[in-house]
């Protein structure tokens, strides 16, 4: 069920370049199904901004009632969003839309991970909950440089990681495709999160099988004002980011 | 307690309040959040003969105090519309009010003809204000003649109200208010969204795909308030009103200015529960005035001079 | 660094930002806060033959992302704003733009003759478009036949460039703009203020003793960018560009859209130092471009198709 | 020499209902040359709302650097002006307009302070120096209600002072007109601050010799805009509240 709830910030800092991680606490967090789900974040009393802004779960403790978000302080509402303290509230509106399945694997699974840049948050309740049922996690991330590097350690816990930069300042020199190339011959399903480029990229290499977790500028966030939709591959047809995604089968929308 | 009930050609309203059309789908998501029979009525997004795709993404960009939009009349065509959408709407006690667009006035009376048909669709709101389509839409609205035309040839096929909803991208809206009036219409919404374009700083270009979109939020509410102040001077039938409807406070001042029931856009996007928000806070400021029914403030602005109209503040 | 200077007809300019008309008086109070000297140049209030008092208080009223005012064109006439006002204007070294009002075509003349005598006025800026008097003003904006009309006959009299400022109260802007650019404009100023009303919901009537004033502010940037963008693809005369200009971003967005040079109005009264602020972060923004010169970047939002613009981000 | 400058807060609380009061700490107050200015504060950062709020200065401490403000919190610039604490800061443009004049006035002369509701405030600092000057003052003080009474205390330290409020709930029923026929037989200059409606029957009551400080919506608060103009009485110009004002003699403008 959807929720509208102001939570309240546990903590709100800076872990890399540009990059904050939120805990917020509320009971929005009961509803939460599985990742790769986002919500839809009001950061002011205000009407400046005027829009929410949609922001992937990263973690979620259900008994905790908590959930961890990472987000790039960059435009007008995630800057207002970092400047949150302990104690201060944010509008949450949420659940909101379909995750990464993590049911019909068989037992023991290798499943491959591949994320790039601030795509990377929902990978990491993913990893969590794959590990968690038994299956085998690889994950490769992409950053553009040393400084946007996160998570890496985090990730570390659940298996394998390879980490690229374009510049080459850490991990090896190039794209997440590189990695895939080099250090996962296989893999049983595969889960990806990131830039569109790099959508197409690993949707062109390794086919189908896999899901992709697109973004798009949103309205409403629940399906109503069709801001969000992405073609059809094969047919005449549309889904909404919002509530059909944000995660699709490779090969079912246009990325 | 203010009688807070409206009485429109068509709609018996339990309130003045409704969603606008193409900010609320066809009510089920927001069905998710809360009972739709306490909306006054709904207004569902604007509807064509056939299927329509809509325009590419990026659709919306956000503004200085509001939004634009650029969906292009996405929706599922007629048919899907009356099988589907309706049908599961005769479920709640609400009047539906059903947008149409069109590219020809024969689109607009073939879907006019059909939805007037169902018991629950007790008007039809005539989209000539879309500001996002490149055929039809807008064109309607901006010549007086070619919209009295519209409406009149509407009127005569549909068997339930018709409102005619105008651009405010004109330089005489009063005109074609006037104009659609001699033609018929039994109301007016206003108004529909204001031309307006962002461009990407990094890319040099528009942010939105179709270049151009539609201006909502409170941005235009001051547009919408002089409009409806103007056009509800000069002609007899209601105004809906609508643009940057944001609280009660803002429905009031549009009520004042001469709407008769207000429809809220944009600020459902903002709070799903924006319209039954607004009908509880509504209620409570409506009656620090000193009026037996809501209906007596519609126009108060221009109906009668300067008093205190609030009994206690 | 890139080539921050834009050369307009009339105007030499160190850069592309000015206070917009009737946002800066005559520019002795904003001289309190920094030198006038550092503008790009200085459009001064409208200046009427005789001195006129404006429409009675309350003039302004906030709305949601901007602001209405209905000054009402107060000046204090064409002989004390030459003797004082513009006199004083030439210790600093800034071409000026007198902004002209009136409500004949006779009213323009002689207020253009008069003032494209001094040495420090380098164009005049036609306000035909201003919403807040009765006569003149925006009716000589709506109609292109009498705009075309008006700009002719100030043309013939007047020594230095005629730039006309528009109205986006109109069904065409693009209409209006060719036929005052036939008529001889050799630039256009757009936009002035959108219409608008507030209502008080204590007493019911309008905020505004005037009723009606015009809408400025973040609010209006949209349709300032959309028209600029429209206009400047139909017209070869350049645009000076303003409406919703807060930052260096904002004028940016402006300059991409069509605009030439950029106006800064109701910013002013939230920073006085609004516009020094903005020319210094516009340099910067700029140098993050790949061009030499700023006038590089006026219309790229048309001229080229989508490439990523900055060099590094 | 008015200045712009992000001040910081000191405090901020509540004194009555809905009345705040709030201490400033900066450079700014080092341009302040008398009673009765104002200052035009910006209370946040973004654009909603859009424009500043003119609020008269209270008290000063020059050599604290400080100064104080009542206000009341009533629509959106000021109720978040209420929500600022210590340490936050507030953006003011400043000293602005022409106070109160305290010379010519004979030594020992008997001064009639009168402020009705939130037009209290700038008359504190001009019984300050009033006093301080030697001279002898007799505040009266109109209000709504026994709730709205605030600073009667304060201006008792400078002499008598004469509450009235228009319920009677607090000192004597009615308006500080009626107060002034009771307890204030004589006096060599009058000043006052207020409604309108209170000025108009203050000037018509006590003619002129006296100052009054006038409100009038703003735009820029620097003489620029001619938002704020007033009528002269005698005559066909006008002044401009902002600057002009917001203290005019009695019988210069049209109240
Ligand atoms: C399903 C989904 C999940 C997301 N998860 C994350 C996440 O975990 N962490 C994170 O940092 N970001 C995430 N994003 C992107 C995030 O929504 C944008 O970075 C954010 O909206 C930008 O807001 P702003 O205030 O910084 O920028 P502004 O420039 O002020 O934004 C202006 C408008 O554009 C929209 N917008 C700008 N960039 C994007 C974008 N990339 N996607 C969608 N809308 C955009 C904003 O929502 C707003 O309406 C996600 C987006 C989607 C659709
Ligand atoms: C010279 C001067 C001195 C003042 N001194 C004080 C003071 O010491 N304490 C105090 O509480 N108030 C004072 N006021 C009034 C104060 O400016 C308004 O109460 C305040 O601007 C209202 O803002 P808001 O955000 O509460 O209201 P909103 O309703 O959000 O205001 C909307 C707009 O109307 C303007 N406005 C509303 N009421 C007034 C008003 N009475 N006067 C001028 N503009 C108004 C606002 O500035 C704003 O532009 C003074 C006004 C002036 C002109
Ligand atoms: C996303 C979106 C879609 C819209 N679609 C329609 C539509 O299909 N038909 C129509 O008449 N108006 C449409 N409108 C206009 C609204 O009904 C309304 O007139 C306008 O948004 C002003 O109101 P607001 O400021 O409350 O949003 C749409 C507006 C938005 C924001
Ligand atoms: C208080 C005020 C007074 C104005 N006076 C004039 C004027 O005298 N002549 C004119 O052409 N425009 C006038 N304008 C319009 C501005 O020059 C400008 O076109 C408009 O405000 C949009 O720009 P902005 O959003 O940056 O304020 C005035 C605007 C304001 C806010
Ligand atoms: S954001 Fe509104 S439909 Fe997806
Ligand atoms: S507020 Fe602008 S002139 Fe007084």
């Amino acid at each position: 069920m959807k929720q509208v709830e102001k939570m309240k910030v546990l903590r709100n800092e800076k872990i890399a370049r540009s990059i904050f991680e939120i805990e917020l606490e509320g009971n929005l967090v009961q509803h939460m199904s599985g990742p790769g789900q986002f919500v839809h974040l009001k950061v002011t009393d205000g009407m400046d901004p005027t829009l929410r802004r949609p922001v992937s779960v990263c973690r979620y403790e259900r008994k905790k009632s908590t959930f961890t978000m990472l987000y790039r302080a960059e435009g007008k509402g995630t800057q207002l969003l970092s400047r949150k303290t302990a104690e201060d509230t944010v509008d949450v509106l949420g659940p909101l839309g379909t995750g990464f399945p993590t049911d019909g694997l068989k037992p023991g699974s290798r499943c491959l991970l591949a994320g790039g840049g601030i795509g990377v948050p929902p990978l990491y309740e993913l990893a969590r909950q794959l590990k968690a049922g038994g299956h085998h996690v690889t994950t490769v991330l992409g950053f553009r440089s040393k400084e946007d590097v996160f998570y890496e350690e985090a990730f570390r816990e659940f298996g394998d990681v390879y980490v690229t930069t374009e510049d080459g300042t850490h991990g090896a020199k190039g794209f997440v495709t590189d990695a895939i190339d080099r250090h996962v011959p296989v893999w049983d399903r595969y889960y990806a999160c990131g830039p569109r480029p790099m959508l197409r990229a690993l949707e062109t290499k390794l086919g189908t099988g896999g899901w992709l977790s697109l973004e798009e500028r949103m309205g409403c966030g629940i399906g109503a004002c069709l801001a969000c939709v992405c073609d059809e591959k094969n047919g005449p047809g549309y889904r909404k980011v919002c509530t059909d995604g944000p995660v699709f089968p490779a090969g079912e929308v246009v990325v | 307690m203010t009688d807070m009930r409206v009485s429109l050609p068509g709609l018996d309203m339990k309130n003045p309040i409704m969603p606008a059309s193409g900010c609320f789908g066809f009510g089920k998501e927001y069905s998710e959040f809360y009972d739709l029979s306490l909306l006054g009525a709904i207004c569902v997004k604007a509807v064509t003969p056939s299927v329509r795709k809509g325009n590419p993404t990026p659709r919306v960009a956000e503004t200085g105090g509001g939004m634009l939009n650029a969906i292009g009349l996405q929706n599922p065509g007629l048919d899907h519309v009356m099988e589907d959408e309706l049908l599961w709407l005769q479920q709640f006690n609400v009047p539906v009010i059903v947008n149409i667009a069109g590219t020809t006035p024969e689109d607009y009376c073939r879907v006019a003809t059909a939805v007037s048909d169902l018991p629950n669709v007790k008007a039809v709101e005539l989209n000539i204000s879309c500001p996002n389509v490149k055929e039809g839409g807008i064109a309607f609205g901006t010549d007086p003649v070619i919209a009295r035309d519209l409406t009149e040839k509407v009127k005569k096929v549909c068997s339930v109200p018709v409102y005619v909803k105008l651009s405010p991208n004109v330089t005489d809206i009063a005109g074609v208010a006037q104009a659609v009036e001699d033609g018929g219409a039994d109301g007016l919404s206003m108004i529909n969204t204001l031309l307006g374009m962002r461009i990407d700083l990094a890319t040099g270009r528009p942010v939105l795909a179709n270049g151009t979109g539609g201006l909502s939020g409170s941005a235009i509410r001051p547009v919408a308030v002089r409009m409806i102040h103007e056009v509800s001077r000069k002609v007899q039938i209601p105004i809906i009103g609508m643009g940057g409807v944001t609280c009660a406070d803002d429905a009031l001042e549009l009520i004042l200015a001469g709407a008769s029931a207000v429809a809220v856009g944009t600020q459902n996007f903002v709070d799903p529960f924006a319209c039954p928000a607004i009908i509880d806070e509504l209620a409570e400021k409506v009656s620090r005035y000193n009026v037996s029914s809501i209906q007596e403030l519609s126009g108060r602005s221009w109906k009668t001079s300067a008093t205190q109209l609030l009994t206690n503040r």
